[in-house]
């Protein structure tokens, strides 16, 4: 019991990760709020099936394609509508938020619905971690959540792009001054956002089926836990991710399951009654220095 | 370079009469008169004629009412929003709590409707101002978050404790006497949401709330506790939600958990954004556009949603300021090229 | 009138979820058939019926109800349809427009979805004011205590199945499945090791299949209709769980299922809630109807509220012709004493409660269908009357 | 320089000290402010000159020690509430109302409850026509009251008529003691001289007040007492002259120069 | 060489720059003086292509309209056009005023985001230049911006803009909230910089005293034109501007 808890709590901790890390990296870090991104990473499933299926292109070549194409859109969702309104917050959600809907209900429309779409798994067997059976594409979700974290944390804190974005999303104009080229940078946070939101739907969809509805579900985890982990903070979202990833099993191993979304909502709003600014955010007593 | 002689600017200007109407007691002439009071004119008669010219077509009358509805949601998002510098992502929670409230006053202590939508309105507006007491501290996403997850949390703890009816919430709820008592009841309060807000917004007290938005240091500066004046704020708004939920649910008979959907705090939004922001008139505006178009489109069935999503997308990208900050410049300026 | 004006049938329906695409097409081919036949007899006049479908959107996460009433309210008052059949879906949605179709007088027989006893509980409580719903399809007490029951039953008899796990999903209609169940089974002697509510939208079933591993469970009580099913099925799969999973999964309904579950359905025993959504044969018309549906849809009916969709047209159309009218309150009448054999037995209401009236013969009343996927097929085994297989066990459950 | 000091204490402040994590910014520091004074703070940067007032205002709570005004404690409570005891500041970067005309700046701590208290302005504190006492206060504080400077929107003001509205926020709340972070900082040479006559105005109508400054040839002129901090901690306190020539002043903050 | 020719910019209807001229030879030491509102700060943005930026959003906002005319040149070529992005690239640096720095990194952070156009070996190079330069930030590495006092900000942001390389280092205001001693240090540096770092430089001041010892060349504004231009000998020769900008002394 208490290593089920263990092994599943990591297993649902890394997928909210995997889910999350796109956004936060273009919202957290970059301070782009792009809405889209369960949208993005929908329709990366449905364009891998896509390719896989109905082109019969190999597997590989399917999932490569599908995530730079998750790229181009996250590229084209700068262009067309977040520069045109950056520096608008409310303006930008929603305009994200309504482009999400039109890639969601579009799908929809366009007959892709109920749970008959589905991925393969990169491998089919199990293997018993602390003899407590976990299949292997949860392994791969495991290893390849933490590599996203690893890598995430290189990048911005080790790369000069990594600088840029941080500079961008903190003071755009005074990034300018230092030579860095604000929507190029943009760009390319959106598109990297968008391909870790393809990313996660590649490891996450073959555990299931291509359902529409994900990206609403998706959206709202990422949300929650960039935000309760404190925007601009890898750390925090991690550790977020953990907290609620692990509440909810808690609550289902030791609690009434039912209770399970009570809780979760409940430990986002008091952790934010409790720390305005989330786990590792600043947010709050910089905007109230004097 | 250009020379000297071909340097043109397009200049904007203030017109005329809108620079001579300016203080009220500088008008003196029809035209002036005219000049400032067309545009309210326009939007009452617009309304008040409204459920004359719909009563043939009853569907078109409940459209109507629609609008009202989402206007006064909205009217609750841009106050709170653009005035207090609160964006709240919950507009949902206020109109569900005022639904909830009336209902439970009309089926279980059989109020009238009449007495159920104030009373609703005002114990509504207490509950959601002391719920939302702990998060006034919050600034910017962090507060958006907090009341997103509102309306989220209450629907849950329905489900969950299976209380006020459950997931099937109240049926049979009364309903308005007659088409006409309907649909002046709620555009008379819209009306009164509408002007009552404008007017409180331009006088002193107003002026402190939106002082907080600008700064609050200098508000706690100045002697004036910036949590009061927040909760001051956001009662008024709750009142204006809670009342759109309170009538709402005597229209169609019934209250659920659905009265607490994501929808209900989106729309608003949008309906703000189009209509034209911190303006309190936009968002009417908007709501006039955004409920029409979705009722045109439900029988494109789920294309409904994409064609929704691209013209409100359109909207906001290439009319970001909104229409009424447009129309208003419009108004009252003129343009004209220059020379330098 | 003129003589060739349409009976306009509006149908509410959540066209972009099984349960409302299936219902749309039953409709459909029962309109078609039909008005092939030379249409309604409406007192000695020759109609044909029309259809107006529109979206209702009600399974979809987060939307509100009043989409769903908004959409009804369009169909009677913009598109003065006579006469609604099919929805709303969901449950709440279904009661939140009782009050529409009184305040319009409106026939509205529901079809699809809605479970829930409060339906007819509601009518039958208020019978004067909402005289005018009706459903034709079954509902969940009934169908646990009548038909549930003696499947479980079945395998205890036969394959000595008797520790039972309880999964189900935190929804009304699905949570009070899971205490009816769980409250039956106790008192007939079963075991239940563990009864569990997951949220909607879960995407791990691990730990819940762990424990059934533990306890040593031979049945997995399932009631379930979000598509994430998919993945407890792929999970119980991959753990080669010796307990068999039984209940009511929306995913694990329809047809292509098998090939997008890569067969992790492979004897998952799955009701369908009405016979006919499955090749069966309980009537000679269940067949009739199964082959019309994959000529015109090119599919096997695909789950639930596919005959029951069909079936309610032609309730519709026995009910106008007795009466000889449109007019609401006949209407009414006609349907109260309707009695017609059907696709899934015998089309009778309850006079009060405007509920069908259930059976496990189809020569007495509307008989469910369950079904087990055996080697990509939905084999129909119970009831009896409709059986054209029967129920087997995974090899590795059998040591 | 002021005459109005008395010696009867108005604000005393007993060891305060505030810490961020390991940073020590305010350490050990203890000041006794009389009536009537006006106390220059001066220091090198991040010597806590702006954390002590912080603290002070309430906008810190203090990690240690107590400050007192009129004898009562007040260490800890609200901001408001503090400036609503009569003890007013003025921000090291300036937080005026952006989006609101200048007058309309000066409406808000008007309507505050202090003001409708101890108001008495003229037209009368609660029911009184605020927006025309807010004018007189511009005018007052070097707004031509005829030109169009009060009814322009603050986000478009220069920073010298920046720097006065926020005295005017101040002296809206009838002040018994006004705190000025840097209020010369950022003037030309001849807005700083416009706006001494009016600091030394205000202390003859019996206003304390606390100056901290790095303009110290202007600091000089109006204050009667000064106080330096160097790295948190009070180095010297007293007459400008002495605590001018004070060595460690010297070192630390003046640097090698004469010339200051 | 920089030379700005016939600049004028609108804000909507007012005019904040009319008809300036300005030329900045390489090496040189060019101070730009003026009371509030002069546009001394539109000038620095007009420079280094930050109006541009702003320009833009307020077009999409729908807010006031910025209407820019005349022509910068850089080195011979005509970047009236480049974005301030651009013209970082070509050296033209600006240090703005009210500081700006990136709140939530560290001061290490927000000089090495300084450094985004600099090799590693030129990024260090300088860092370590600045922490001579400013000792108090030795201390501070590690700090969070956002949190430091008025002066340390200032000091962040003069570093900052050292990092990024410049050939032009436009300093608008950049004793603003100093000690007197960090004010000398400032000041004494600008030769430093033009000497040893080979970076010519243009500073804004209403407070002009500190400064106009070290100045080759400067521009009197006011209202938005230039009222005044010469040698430091010139201006200081001149009663009313030595009293207005260089105070009584
Ligand atoms: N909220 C905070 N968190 C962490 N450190 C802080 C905070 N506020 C101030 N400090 C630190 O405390 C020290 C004192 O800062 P303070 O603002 O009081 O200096 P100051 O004397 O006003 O300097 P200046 O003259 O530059 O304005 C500085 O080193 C600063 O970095
Ligand atoms: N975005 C803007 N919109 C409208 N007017 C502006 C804007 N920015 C500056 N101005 C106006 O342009 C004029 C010049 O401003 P600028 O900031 O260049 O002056 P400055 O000389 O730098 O003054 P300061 O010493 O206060 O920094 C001022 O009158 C100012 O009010
Ligand atoms: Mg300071
Ligand atoms: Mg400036």
């Amino acid at each position: 019991m208490f290593y089920d808890i263990l092994v599943y709590g990591f297993i649902q901790s890394a997928a909210l990760i995997l889910m999350a890390f796109g956004f936060s990296l273009v919202y957290g870090v970059s301070r782009l709020p792009n809405f889209a991104h369960g949208a993005i990473y929908v329709f990366t499933g449905f364009i891998a099936w896509a390719l896989f299926n109905t082109v019969g292109l190999p597997y590989w070549l399917s999932v490569l394609l599908s995530i730079l194409a998750s790229g181009g859109i996250g590229v084209l969702i700068y262009y067309v509508i977040l520069r045109r309104v950056r520096g608008m917050e409310v303006s930008e959600v929603i305009a994200t938020y309504a482009i999400g809907l039109v890639f969601l209900e579009g799908l929809r429309y366009a007959g892709f619905r109920g749970g008959t779409y589905t991925l393969p798994v990169a491998s089919d067997g199990v293997s018993f971690i602390f003899d407590v059976p976990v299949d292997h594409q949860r392994v791969l979700l495991m290893i390849l959540g933490f590599a996203m974290v690893a890598l995430i944390w290189l990048l911005t804190k080790y790369t000069r792009m990594g600088r840029a974005l941080k500079g961008m999303a903190q003071d755009e104009r005074a990034a300018m001054m230092l030579g860095i080229d604000s929507d190029a940078t943009a760009a390319v946070a959106v598109a990297l956002g968008s391909m870790l939101a393809g990313v996660a739907a590649l490891i996450i969809f073959p555990l299931g089926s291509l359902v529409v509805e994900e990206g609403y579900k998706v959206l709202i985890y990422a949300i929650a836990v960039c935000v309760v982990g404190g925007l601009g903070s890898w750390a925090g979202t991690v550790i977020a991710a953990f907290v609620l990833g692990y509440s909810q099993y808690m609550t289902v191993a030791y609690g009434k399951p039912h209770f399970q979304m009570v809780v979760m909502l409940l430990a986002i709003i008091a952790t934010l009654i409790v720390r305005p600014s989330g786990f590792f955010g600043k947010q709050k007593q910089l905007e109230e220095r004097v | 370079m250009t020379t000297e002689t071909t340097q043109k600017r397009r200049e904007r200007i203030d017109r005329g009469i809108k620079v001579r109407s300016e203080s009220l007691y500088a008008l003196n002439s029809f035209e002036e008169i005219a000049y400032l009071l067309t545009p309210r004119v326009l939007l009452i008669a617009a309304f008040v004629l409204m459920p004359l010219i719909l009563s043939p077509w009853p569907y078109w009358g409940r459209v109507g009412l629609s609008v009202c509805i989402l206007a006064l949601l909205s009217i609750s998002f841009d106050f709170l929003a653009n005035y207090v510098g609160l964006v709240s992502l919950g507009g949902a929670f206020f109109y569900g709590v005022g639904g909830y409230m009336a209902a439970v006053l009309n089926t279980e202590l059989g109020l009238p409707p009449v007495l159920s939508i104030p009373v609703a309105t005002l114990l509504g507006a207490g509950f959601c101002t002391l719920a939302l007491l702990p998060c006034l501290p919050l600034r910017g996403i962090y507060f958006a978050i907090v009341t997103l997850m509102y309306p989220l949390l209450m629907t849950r703890i329905i489900e969950a404790f299976d209380i006020l009816g459950g997931t099937e919430g109240f049926r049979g709820i009364d309903g308005f006497s007659g088409f006409f008592t309907e649909q002046y009841g709620l555009i008379l309060a819209m009306f009164i949401a509408l002007f009552g807000l404008r007017r409180f917004v331009n006088m002193d007290g107003g002026l402190v709330i939106r002082a907080v938005k600008d700064n609050d240091q200098s508000v706690r500066a100045s002697g004036i506790s910036v949590t009061r004046t927040k909760a001051k704020a956001v009662f008024l708004a709750s009142l204006t939600g809670c009342f759109a939920g309170a009538y709402y649910i005597h229209m169609y008979s019934n209250v659920g958990i659905s009265s607490f959907a994501l929808d209900l705090s989106i729309m608003p939004i949008a309906a703000t954004i189009i209509g034209g922001a911190g303006t309190l008139v936009g968002p009417v505006l908007g709501a006039a556009i955004l409920v029409p178009l979705s009722e045109f489109l439900r029988d494109f069935g789920s294309l409904r949603i994409v064609v929704y999503a691209l013209v409100l997308t359109g909207f906001v990208v290439f009319r970001s300021e909104g229409l009424m900050n447009y129309m208003t410049r419009k108004y009252q300026q003129v343009e004209r090229w220059v020379k330098i | 009138t003129n003589a060739a004006d349409p009976i306009k049938l509006g149908a509410p329906l959540s066209t972009a979820f099984l349960y409302g695409w299936d219902a749309e097409r039953g409709i459909k081919l029962a309109v078609e058939e039909i008005n092939a036949a030379g249409g309604v007899d409406v007192g000695g006049e020759k109609r044909p019926f029309s259809v107006e479908v529109i979206d209702t959107r009600d399974l979809e996460p987060g939307v509100p109800v009043d989409d769903a009433i908004k959409a009804v309210e369009k169909l009677i008052l913009q598109k003065e349809v006579d006469f609604l059949v099919g929805g709303p879906v969901r449950s709440e949605a279904a009661l939140a427009v009782l009050d529409l179709l009184n305040k319009h007088k409106k026939v509205s027989i529901v079809t699809t979805g809605v479970l829930s006893p409060a339906y007819h509980k509601t009518i039958a409580e208020n019978y004067d004011k909402y005289k005018y719903a009706f459903r034709i399809s079954n509902e969940i007490v009934n169908i646990i205590v009548k038909e549930m029951m003696p499947v479980f039953e079945k395998f205890r008899a036969d394959f000595g199945l008797e520790r039972v796990h309880i999964m189900v999903q935190d929804v009304a209609h699905a949570r009070k499945s899971g205490e009816v169940v769980d409250k039956f089974l106790t008192k007939a002697g079963f075991t239940v090791v563990s009864h569990d509510i997951y949220p909607t939208g879960n995407t791990d079933f691990a730990p819940g299949l762990l424990k059934s591993r533990r306890e040593n469970a031979d049945v997995l009580f399932i009631f379930m209709d979000m598509p994430e099913t998919a993945i407890l099925l792929k999970q119980w799969k991959s753990f080669k769980l010796k307990s068999l999973p039984f209940g009511f999964m929306s995913a694990a309904e329809q047809p292509d299922f098998w090939e997008a579950s890569k067969g992790a359905a492979e004897y998952a025993v799955v009701d369908m809630i009405n016979g006919g959504n499955a090749p069966a044969e309980i009537t000679p018309w269940t067949m009739k109807f199964v082959n019309a549906y994959k000529k015109m849809w090119n599919k096997e009916p695909e789950g639930y509220g596919t005959s029951s969709s069909y079936m309610a047209v032609y309730a519709l159309k026995d009910a106008i012709e007795r009466a000889g009218t449109l007019e609401s309150d006949k209407v009414v009448t006609a349907l109260e004493n309707i009695d017609l054999m059907g696709v899934y037995g015998r089309i009778r209401f309850d006079k009060k409660s405007h509920q069908v009236i259930p059976s496990t013969d189809p020569n007495e009343g509307a008989i469910t269908g369950m079904i087990q996927w055996q080697d990509g097929k939905r084999v129909t085994f119970w009831p009896a009357a409709g059986a054209v297989g029967e129920l087997m066990l995974p090899p590795w459950a059998k040591e | 320089m002021s005459t109005h000091h008395t010696k009867e204490p108005i604000l005393e402040i007993r060891s305060l000290s505030k810490h961020f994590g390991g940073v020590k910014a305010v350490d050990d520091v203890s000041l006794t402010v009389n009536r009537g004074d006006v106390v220059g703070i001066i220091g090198p940067n991040g010597s806590g000159k702006t954390t002590l007032i912080n603290c002070i205002t309430g906008f810190l709570k203090p990690t240690k020690g107590t400050v007192s005004f009129h004898g009562k404690d007040i260490t800890g409570k609200k901001p408001h509430k503090i400036a609503d005891m009569g003890i007013n500041r003025t921000f090291q970067i300036m937080r005026p109302y952006f989006s609101m005309p200048a007058y309309k700046n000066l409406v808000i701590p008007l309507s505050s409850p202090r003001a409708k208290r101890v108001g008495g302005w003229r037209g009368g504190g609660k029911h009184g026509d605020r927006d025309t006492v807010a004018v007189d206060i511009l005018e007052e504080l070097g707004f031509e009251r005829d030109s169009r400077v009060p009814y322009k929107m603050a986000g478009t003001l220069p920073t010298g008529y920046l720097k006065r509205l926020e005295l005017g926020r101040c002296l809206a709340l009838r002040p018994e003691l006004i705190i000025c972070d840097e209020v010369f900082s950022g003037l030309s040479a001849s807005e700083i001289s416009s706006l001494v006559p009016l600091i030394e105005k205000l202390n003859g109508q019996g206003i304390t007040m606390i100056m901290i400054e790095h303009r110290l040839a202007e600091l000089f002129r109006v204050a009667n007492r000064v106080m330096a901090l160097s790295y948190g901690e009070k180095v010297t306190e007293g007459e400008p002259d002495e605590v001018i020539n004070h060595p460690k002043v010297r070192e630390a903050y003046l640097g090698s120069e004469e010339d200051f | 060489m920089l030379e700005a020719r016939a600049v004028m910019v609108f804000y909507e209807n007012m005019l904040a720059l009319n008809n300036v001229n300005i030329t900045c030879p390489d090496d040189g030491v060019i101070g730009v003086f003026g009371a509030n509102s002069a546009g001394k700060s539109t000038l620095m943005y007009a420079l280094s292509g930050i109006i541009l930026d702003i320009q833009h959003k307020e077009r999409m906002r729908g807010g006031e309209r910025i209407t820019l005319f005349g022509e910068v040149v850089h080195d011979g070529e005509d970047i009236t056009k480049l974005k301030a992005h651009q013209r970082a690239r070509r050296g033209l640096v600006l240090c703005p005023e009210r500081r700006r720095l990136f709140p939530e990194s560290s001061v290490a952070e927000n000089l090495s985001i300084g450094g985004h156009l600099a090799t590693r070996a030129e990024a260090k190079e300088t860092f370590d230049f600045v922490m001579d330069l400013f000792p108090a930030l030795k201390k501070l590495t590690r700090r969070a911006a956002g949190f430091l006092s008025g002066g340390e900000q200032q000091m962040v942001a003069i570093g900052r803009a050292l990092m990024a390389q410049p050939k032009l280092l436009l300093l608008d205001e950049p004793l603003l909230g100093l000690a007197p001693s960090i004010q000398h240090t400032v000041v004494e540096s600008i030769p430093h910089i033009r000497n040893e770092r080979e970076i010519s430089v243009i500073v804004t001041e209403q407070y002009a005293r500190p400064v106009i010892p070290y100045v080759d060349y400067a521009y009197i504004v006011e209202n938005g034109s230039t009222v005044m231009e010469g040698t430091r000998e010139e201006l200081l020769g001149n009663p009313d501007i030595k009293a207005a900008y260089f105070g009584c002394g």
